[in-house]
């Protein structure tokens, strides 16, 4: 009984630059599918946003296998944006999804800055897509994807664009290959984003002694998990002291302590991806976490705590 | 429907020189099994190993909710579930992705390579169920590594083994074996889960005589579930497009597969 | 017996850029203080090299408590190059190590091109030192350490200045936080390296939920361990595709077939640093195993297998 | 001479809400080992956690090669120590850093907090061995989290506990309880372990009665043995230079430390 009439009180939902969030966990592009592949394990409408997998306009058949191999406290992928093309997400995948009411980002890829905003339009012009996440920084594709993330002014580019295109949230993902993450982000900024996601993975690869060749298909692969909490960790950190956008935060988080860290170094609200993994619940039970934790703290909402550990 | 359940460890014990074997009370993923199906097992409370470990359903009673695995020590993974004791707690996924077609009253063929046995028990028993006259064939590299026929031998089927070391039944390739020991006019289907030469051996005996099957593919998994697009492979059928092993799998028609 | 013929006939030395090893492994610049504080537990004599902590002009006192701190398969450390300068490095401590007859590389930092300069005049003039790795990727100081390491200009002109006060092999050690690894190492090259070490450190932190505040008395700390691997090991691939210099790899290695990994994207040598800590014989099992996989495999010399995996 | 040694554990048990104590051969630390040292342990074989984990040693029988530590599980690697079962191996660095100065003949006060009561057991028996009058300050949060003081009580020690609350002993601090028991006049030397804030109490009152003593430090350490450079801390004596718990420590001079 107490603790229901405290859970009124407290205050977990989170505006991400314009984007509604029910509370501050969003599962993260690629690793959730488009929704529905976990509905049997986790409550998806108590799920703050689901950022469905990374899309192109054009249909993509991915990577040659092996795409995926488990490291030290981590996982490289190498799916290479495998999906149906944005047409098809929207007109077949999107109408049903959007009969749950959970809150879902569409992950744009593109080759080209036109491709970007083309896409975007197309999303605008369909209801039931609470914000746009920019993959600018997927390793594992040969043409776009990291390239643009990775030099301030295609990013400010590609941003201005996909602005000009849409009005819902635009929320550029941030690659952490970058000598310079604070450019990067000073760039999307200036190019109009309402929020910063951040971070994608870190460019990887692993060998097979046996065989004697990289173990994936496509040599290199993105590294995420436990693994590049630490960076991820410190890159938040850095842009939330110098630049002015809600921080989508994320990298290697599996229980309610790793999202207080974000939370804590900057992050409005945070994304799991290789945590659904190791457990489909994940989602729910952070958000949950994360809803004690406030209560504990007597605090009014998890707002509060948004950056209370940068010094 | 597929669900996510803490079983309870009975058992946990070795059957072979790297081969164990574990019961665990499970009742929910009991019921709703199916042979070919997986589980998805978190071995250890650590980020390392971090993902889950895929593995056959290797026998199910469903009235006791008690699910069997049979399972190879393969690395690091195999190895903290080989250290699970009896009442303890392990978190399981499933059963995931679609199992073998079940026929009623065919003759088929079950052939199994190493642990690829493993999800041939609980397809044999419903295949007896379904009053189809049943013959498992059963390869290993040495009789150390393998598993006790009896529990194939106790469902009423005729199980024939091979080793490459002759260490026990006939000493060759089980495919050999098989091929010498079968009337393909009298076979109706095949199922068949083992290394993948293993396999082909056995899809080119069926190719030659026009006979259909099923096998079971692996591939590295991280979800398990569809969600990751990791487990990709292609199939003959599907020109450029990448078919999910833990989703559209772990069974496909055997002719529809280019087996490596 | 058998094996004892066996061992004369498999070459397990290296010649880094110059630098003769008895075997290519090296353990790692600050994870091995001076070479004496293992002595009880590995038989130094059997490393192929000892990079000692890195040294400055002046002594330093370091960074404030605490300076390090466990992650998912790795650690962070903040140790800000506490050393007690060169001078006495090289009168007090070199001696009695000489003695030993290990292979002994200086490990430098300097605020300025000329601070670098000037230690690598003074190592010169010393006998004992068998090469000199510049440490232009050291997250964990001020000044210096590693913005020289992110600018191909800066990388160019400290291994020039080097190059001129020098005879011996010099190594620059490059960071792993940067957007473009080959074009840092391709300056490297055109400023004269004899070789190429990588990786150092991925900058990181990591949040004490309890105080609220960063673990780490420096905030920021570097990144090493096994969760670093797949990086290394992909910087590696990239630079040994590019750039025509040996390379010392390192960067997570816990065990031989670590060590292979790197040596089949196309490491030289090896260095091992934070697996000291987990297991302080390590450098020497790590040998063995080499030499053991070598002669297994039927081979001459461990040279064949360097980037045998790279495509 | 330090080393490294594969300990073969004999017992590992629960004697406290999360107080565990482990007993393992290790003949060659055992035989080099000083009070106040320490032992570093690897707890699992995989990357996480990836470090070892300091250990003070709370027991030794030099006869049998016998080390015993008492541990409270703080974490995910003391948890990991608790599962080791006897006959396992474990894998031990020792006896690291230097001890406690031994006296002779002397009056001496031992204040232990918590499980900083670890290294004052081996420190009471050595100093016993030496002729020295002992006295024993046990404190803690309540009895449940703290060992039993019969191995004091075994060696012909007097112990005097005191709980936060109440429980057993004194109702209080431990340095409260020791500041009225005591005569600071009769009293040559304190050595004390337990929370810095009970260091600092003792040492207040010794500076106060212009006796000496040693403290023993902690620090997160990494190799325990100098080379990392991680375990700094200031000590008054040393202006900005930082001295290494690990190697010049864990037992520092009780008037060189800034307790915090
Ligand atoms: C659908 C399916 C059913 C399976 N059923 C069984 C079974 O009933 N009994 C059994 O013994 N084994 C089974 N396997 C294989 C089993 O999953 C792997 O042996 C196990 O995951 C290895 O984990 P490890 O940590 O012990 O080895 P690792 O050290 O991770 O690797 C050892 C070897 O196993 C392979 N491997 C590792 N992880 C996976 C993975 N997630 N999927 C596939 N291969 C992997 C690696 O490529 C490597 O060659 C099945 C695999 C799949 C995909
Ligand atoms: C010289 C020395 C002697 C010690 N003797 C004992 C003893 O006899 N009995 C005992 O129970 N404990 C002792 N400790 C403390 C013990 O080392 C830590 O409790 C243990 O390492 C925690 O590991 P964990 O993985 O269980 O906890 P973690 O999850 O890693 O952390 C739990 C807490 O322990 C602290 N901690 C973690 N690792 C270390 C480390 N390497 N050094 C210091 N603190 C750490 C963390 O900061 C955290 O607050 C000693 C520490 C030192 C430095
Ligand atoms: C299998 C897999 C597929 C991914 N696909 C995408 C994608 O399509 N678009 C994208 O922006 N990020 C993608 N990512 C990155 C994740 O969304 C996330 O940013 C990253 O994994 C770091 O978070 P984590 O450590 O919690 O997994 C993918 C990650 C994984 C593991
Ligand atoms: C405690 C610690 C101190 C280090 N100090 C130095 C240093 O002084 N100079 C340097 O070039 N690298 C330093 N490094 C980096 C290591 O030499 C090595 O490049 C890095 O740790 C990656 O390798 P590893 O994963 O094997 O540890 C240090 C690393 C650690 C963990
Ligand atoms: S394992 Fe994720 S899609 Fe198959
Ligand atoms: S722990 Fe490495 S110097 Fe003390």
């Amino acid at each position: 009984m107490t603790k229901e009439v405290k859970q009124v009180l407290v205050d977990m939902s989170v505006n991400l630059g314009g984007m509604k969030m029910q509370n501050p966990i969003a599962v993260a592009s690629g690793t959730f599918g488009y929704g529905r592949e976990y509905q049997d394990f986790v409550d998806i409408t108590r799920i703050g946003a689901v950022i469905v997998k990374g899309t192109t306009l054009e249909e993509r058949y991915g990577n040659l296998a092996p795409r995926i191999y488990e490291t030290p406290a981590g996982m490289l992928n190498a799916i290479g944006l495998e999906n149906p093309g944005i047409d098809v997400f929207l007109n077949d995948y999107l109408p049903s999804l959007r009969q749950d009411g959970v809150t879902l980002v569409a992950n744009i890829a593109g080759n080209t800055v036109d491709e970007y905003a083309l896409i975007s339009r197309k999303i605008d012009k369909h209801p039931g897509i609470a914000g746009i996440e920019l993959n600018i920084s997927c390793p594992n594709v040969k043409q776009g994807g990291m390239q643009f993330g990775t030099d301030p002014e295609l990013v400010k580019q590609v941003v201005q664009a996909v602005k000009s295109e849409t009005k819902l949230p635009v929320i550029p993902k941030l690659s952490p290959n970058v000598t310079d993450i604070v450019s990067i982000a000073k760039a999307a900024r200036d190019g109009g984003a309402d929020a910063l996601s951040m971070i994608n993975t870190l460019m990887g690869m692993a060998v097979d002694i046996e065989r004697k060749r990289p173990v994936l298909g496509n040599i290199f692969g993105g590294l995420s998990g436990p693994a590049i909490k630490p960076v991820a960790l410190r890159m938040i950190y850095q842009v939330y002291k110098e630049v002015d956008l809600p921080i989508l935060g994320g990298g290697g988080i599996v229980n309610t302590r790793d999202a207080l860290e974000f939370i804590l170094v900057g992050a409005s609200a945070v994304s799991i991806g290789t945590g659904n993994f190791v457990n489909p619940a994940i989602a729910e039970e952070i958000a949950q976490g994360l809803e004690n934790y406030v209560i504990e703290q007597g605090l009014n909402g998890i707002n509060e705590l948004v950056g209370a550990a940068v010094l | 429907m597929p669900l996510s359940e803490k079983g309870l460890v009975i058992s946990n014990q070795r059957v072979g020189r790297d081969l164990w074997e574990m019961e665990f009370l499970a009742p929910g993923i009991a019921a709703e099994s199916k042979p070919g199906q997986f589980v998805h097992i978190r071995v250890g409370d650590d980020h390392d190993p971090l993902l889950r470990r895929p593995l056959s359903l290797y026998d199910i009673d469903q009235n006791l909710g008690r699910i069997t695995l049979l399972y190879k020590i393969a690395g690091r993974g195999t190895n903290l579930l080989s250290k699970f004791n009896p009442d303890q707690l392990i978190d399981v996924m499933g059963p995931l992705g679609k199992g073998f077609n079940l026929l009623q009253g065919r003759r088929v063929i079950l052939v199994g390579g190493g642990v690829g046995i493993a999800p041939l028990l609980f397809l044999a028993r419903e295949l007896q169920a379904r009053q189809n006259e049943i013959a498992v064939f059963y390869g290993g590299s040495s009789s150390d590594e393998m598993c006790s026929p009896d529990r194939f031998v106790n469902l009423g089927v005729g199980i024939m083994t091979a080793t490459m070391d002759g260490s026990t039944g006939f000493k060759g390739l089980v495919t050999d074996m098989m091929k010498t020991s079968i009337d393909p006019l009298s076979i109706d289907y095949f199922y068949t889960c083992g290394p993948e030469a293993m396999m082909a051996a056995v899809a080119e005996y069926a190719v030659q005589h026009d006979i259909a099957g099923e096998v079971s593919l692996e591939e590295y998994m991280a979800c398990g579930v569809g969600a990751c697009l990791g487990c990709a492979r292609k199939l003959k059928v599907t020109d450029n497009a990448y078919v999910k092993i833990c989703k559209d799998g772990p069974v496909f028609p055997m002719h529809d597969v280019e087996l490596r």
